[in-house]
């Protein structure tokens, strides 16, 4: 099974990422690091008045697990409502990447979930609803180690 | 360091020292025949360790120093033989300055506390460098903060040493502790222990040497040059978990005042005070790690009958090889000292591929070897990558293995389409 | 304390069990065979425990969380199972809150270090008892000193048992801590944790419980009644020595800063300066005693495997046999409560013959027992005696062993030519 | 060959003891205490102008083995120069004892050597001789945790 890890579809989307940069103008933001191994990443959505996530974009750096599963974690958010990435759980993240990942491989794998997760935890905390948040072109809304 | 070799009790063949550690002859659960390169995270032990441990546990079980009975005679005559093992292995002048711990972080961690924050005051300077492990590193914050002592770093070399330029300037009478690795457990680096322990006596600070790596690969002697205090741990000297051991001249022992308190570490308890039991008891408060302390001296009895001559030979031998391919293997940056300066790790990358899937492919093909920071954060830092793939030896590893580490790198590249 | 009991997967009959403890049945150098009734200062440890140890150790042998390597895989997650199998064994709310220590006493102290000294001040109150072991006296001495707080012991009843009509004296918003064993390492008493836990939560206070000698024998749910931290030993419940546990609840251990420091528990290090790591990483500082933990869950199951309705069974059954047999046997006084309110330890003197003197005579029988003051000094200070002999019993002690344990005073007596 | 540890001449000495007391007007005495197991033992010695042990009384409570030993050890000491007493050892005593100690025993067995040696050393270091030593009848001379 693990001789399948470095597959065509991790292998791609680490060399050819899904929306991997920054947007002009993100709704919101957020960045994490492993400090066990120093992979980085940030997620910036762009939502609508609708609450749908129009645009999603990552920027990082790290193993190809890490970086490939953020571009992964782009693609399939876009299109989402708020409510289903309020819904979307580890096991779907696990599952997306289609290959299977040891307990300490599983951190790299999940780290942009977890910064994808922190985000949608902040948006609850705030006041304001997601749509009127303001932009943030710094690089971090949530103070975090990033 | 340096002591008189033990005469090893048998020659040195690596495929027969082999058969001492059955773990390197079972296949992984992928199949693949393990070539375990991860040494300086723990080593493997040999069957006279395991057994040594088999024994303890299942037939004289018991606790020690306590017990009137046959079975806690005989497991407290078996620890005490094991300490005083310790005390010859490092050269020790007494066996009661050989404290048990649960490792070498509790070692340095005990000299932060018990000695570091009885005699550090402001103003005084700890110098420690950028290369220590963490454990040499966040006790001695924690302890400036604590007395308002001030931390100083020896700059390193390009090639990762310390530089000698600026002992002058940084070893002065306000240092009160030198605490530095005698080998690097990233860059292999081998490190001036005599030159700075000379330089810490004469000016009145206090030497710890932390251990750990080189006190399973090379002999220490803690009275040449004079150490003050010597840290290592059990399972990276093919001994078990769970136990490591902290040397202290009996001087600055006895001017401690102890660590952790319970049993053991007193010498009477009254309602509002109690008064210590003498060294070692006296920082070995609680039940010890019995089985384990004993394992530790069947361990050291091992290194003794292959002799330190013989291990360093093969490591040489290896080290010199890695030394000599990895370079040659594109793509490939190693880190640290050139072959003279170092103990037998080597600490590398490899373009575009990150450390972590490195050494998930090297693990493909049975390679074990550590990715990332190694406790080294600051050191990391200075080399300025985020992680590191690092390989390190031990006696009973081969020269095939190197080849198979060369192998594994091609395989990697191979498999993110680079070759 | 009570937890639902796990289903027993095997109907106990203590001749089976015996067999799962090969030293039981091992001639002692002397020719006798052994009768363990030491199990207070350390339990025997079932083969199941025994070959747990010996496949980490020769199996997959590695460091933890660290490794990308199927033998770092794989010990790392025996080691988080074994973390789980504690949890539950205690029922703690998560397995974060489950710190691998190397025992009792370091547990203990590092509740006084990191809790203490960081959250008590003059004037606060740390209310203990002249019965505890000196792992739960003396690192609170020390924090009293070193903060400033208040040493206050709860008066003893004349048999020994903590004396309930001063609580309401002695607990009061002057009393930051209460730290209690469950069961007296001597006397056997078991305290009333509820009421205690109750009291001190009404104050404001934290309680702090002792059960290196409890949770081996009692079921232990830190969340009925509600504990802050419980502290306990690998070797004392059938276990590896060199491991321990201590329980935290989760805000008081967010609450408190690191306390040994070194690699693991770390987020962050840089040069003057570190951050934490999360739970239970902020307190396992370096390499954890890992094949001893692992070694740990192993004993964890076997204990269930019997169920603690069944050992408590056995263990009742025996007590109860030696508090009626030694009041009968002529010069024995033995010390302490009567049997409700006592665990399966009882500590007598025979008169004429001192403890050591009958320890020894004992174990010429094979008898092996405890004599002296067992880290309770200031308990064997209020008893008004220097020293006791201590038979302490586990479920595969027999009825028979209780009788040759009556035979042997005899033995001692007629030695001491008194019979 | 442990069976006969408590043989009649350990048990003689522990029921009668040799010189078990005080002395009127010892020339040196000195305590310790065992405090693994609360042995105690004092041991008060007279000596005369040519350096002899006239008179070796000791007092204390504890194990048959500690008790026997001091006895033994008063009764073997009496009529020997401090020079004797300088050159007897802790395998000597063992001897004495006549029956074999396990190491945790042995700290029984000599814990009334102890107490003679720590008391030469303090004879040595004193500034005067031994001879003109001030008698002592507090309860120890060298002050030690007994
Ligand atoms: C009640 C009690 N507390 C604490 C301890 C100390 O345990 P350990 O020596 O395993 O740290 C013991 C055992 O000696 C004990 O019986
Ligand atoms: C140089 C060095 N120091 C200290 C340590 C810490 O040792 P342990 O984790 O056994 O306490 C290590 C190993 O991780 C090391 O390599």
């Amino acid at each position: 099974m693990n001789e399948e890890l470095y597959d065509d579809y991790i292998l791609d989307h680490y060399e050819c990422p899904y929306h991997k940069g920054h947007l002009a103008c993100p709704t919101c933001a957020h960045s994490e690091k492993n400090p066990l191994c120093g992979d980085q990443i940030r997620i910036e959505l762009k939502l609508n008045d609708t609450g749908h996530v129009e645009e999603a974009f990552f920027n990082g750096k790290g193993c190809a697990i890490s970086q490939a599963a953020a571009s992964i974690l782009c693609q399939h958010v876009e299109g989402k409502t708020v409510d289903e990435l309020h819904r979307f759980q580890a096991p779907d993240m696990l599952r997306l990447l289609k290959v299977p990942l040891t307990a300490t491989r599983q951190r790299c794998g999940l780290l942009g979930f977890k910064v994808l997760k922190a985000m949608m935890y902040s948006l609850d905390a705030s006041p304001t609803p997601p749509a009127q948040q303001p932009t943030a072109n710094d690089e971090s809304i949530v103070a975090t180690s990033g | 360091m340096s002591t008189p070799l033990e005469t090893p009790s048998r020659p040195f063949d690596v495929h027969d020292v082999r058969r001492d550690f059955p773990i390197l002859a079972r296949p992984l659960p992928n199949g693949a025949t393990l070539v375990y390169l991860d040494n300086g995270a723990t080593s493997q032990k040999p069957l006279l360790v395991l057994d040594k441990l088999r024994e303890v546990e299942a037939t004289y079980n018991a606790n020690v120093h306590r017990g009137i009975h046959q079975l806690g005679d005989r497991v407290t005559v078996e620890l005490e033989a094991a300490r005083e093992k310790i005390q010859r292995f490092v050269n020790a002048a007494e066996s009661a300055e050989i404290i048990f711990t649960s490792g070498t972080t509790m070692s340095i961690n005990l000299v932060a506390f018990a000695w570091g924050r009885k005699f550090l005051k402001p103003g005084d300077e700890i110098l420690i460098n950028e290369m220590e492990h963490h454990a040499n590193i966040v006790p001695w914050q924690q302890t400036a903060k604590a007395t308002g002592a001030k931390l100083r770093y020896i700059p390193l070399t390009a090639d990762g040493r310390l530089d000698a330029s600026h002992f002058d300037r940084l070893i002065t009478t306000k240092t009160k502790l030198v605490a530095v690795t005698a080998m690097s457990n990233v860059l292999g680096t081998l490190n001036p222990i005599r030159e700075l322990a000379a330089r810490a006596h004469q000016v009145g600070a206090v030497i710890l040497v932390d251990g750990a790596q080189s006190v399973p690969h090379l002999p220490t002697d803690v009275r040449d040059p004079a150490i003050d205090f010597l840290a290592f741990s059990g399972h990276k000297l093919y001994g078990p978990t769970g136990v490591g051991v902290l040397y202290g001249r009996r001087e600055l022992l006895e001017a401690m005042d102890p660590f952790l308190c319970g049993g053991n570490m007193i010498n009477e308890v009254h309602l509002e005070s109690s008064t210590w039991a003498d060294l070692p008891s006296k920082f070995e408060a609680g039940t010890l790690p019995i089985a384990e302390a004993i394992g530790l001296g069947a361990a050291i009895d091992y290194v003794q009958s292959l002799g330190f001559a013989a291990i360093h030979a093969q490591e040489s031998k290896l080290l010199e090889k890695a030394l000599r391919l990895l370079p040659q293997t594109p793509g490939v940056t190693i880190y640290g000292p050139s072959f003279e300066h170092r103990g037998s790790i080597v600490s590398f990358t490899v373009e575009k591929v990150h450390p972590h899937d490195l050494a998930d492919l090297f693990d493909q093909k049975g390679v074990a070897i550590r990715a990332g920071h190694h406790c080294t954060m600051p050191l990391h830092d200075w080399l300025d990558v985020s992680a590191t793939a690092r390989v390190s030896f031990a006696f009973y590893n081969t020269e095939a293995e190197v080849d198979a580490l060369i192998d594994a790198i091609h395989y990697a590249r191979h498999k993110f389409r680079l070759e």
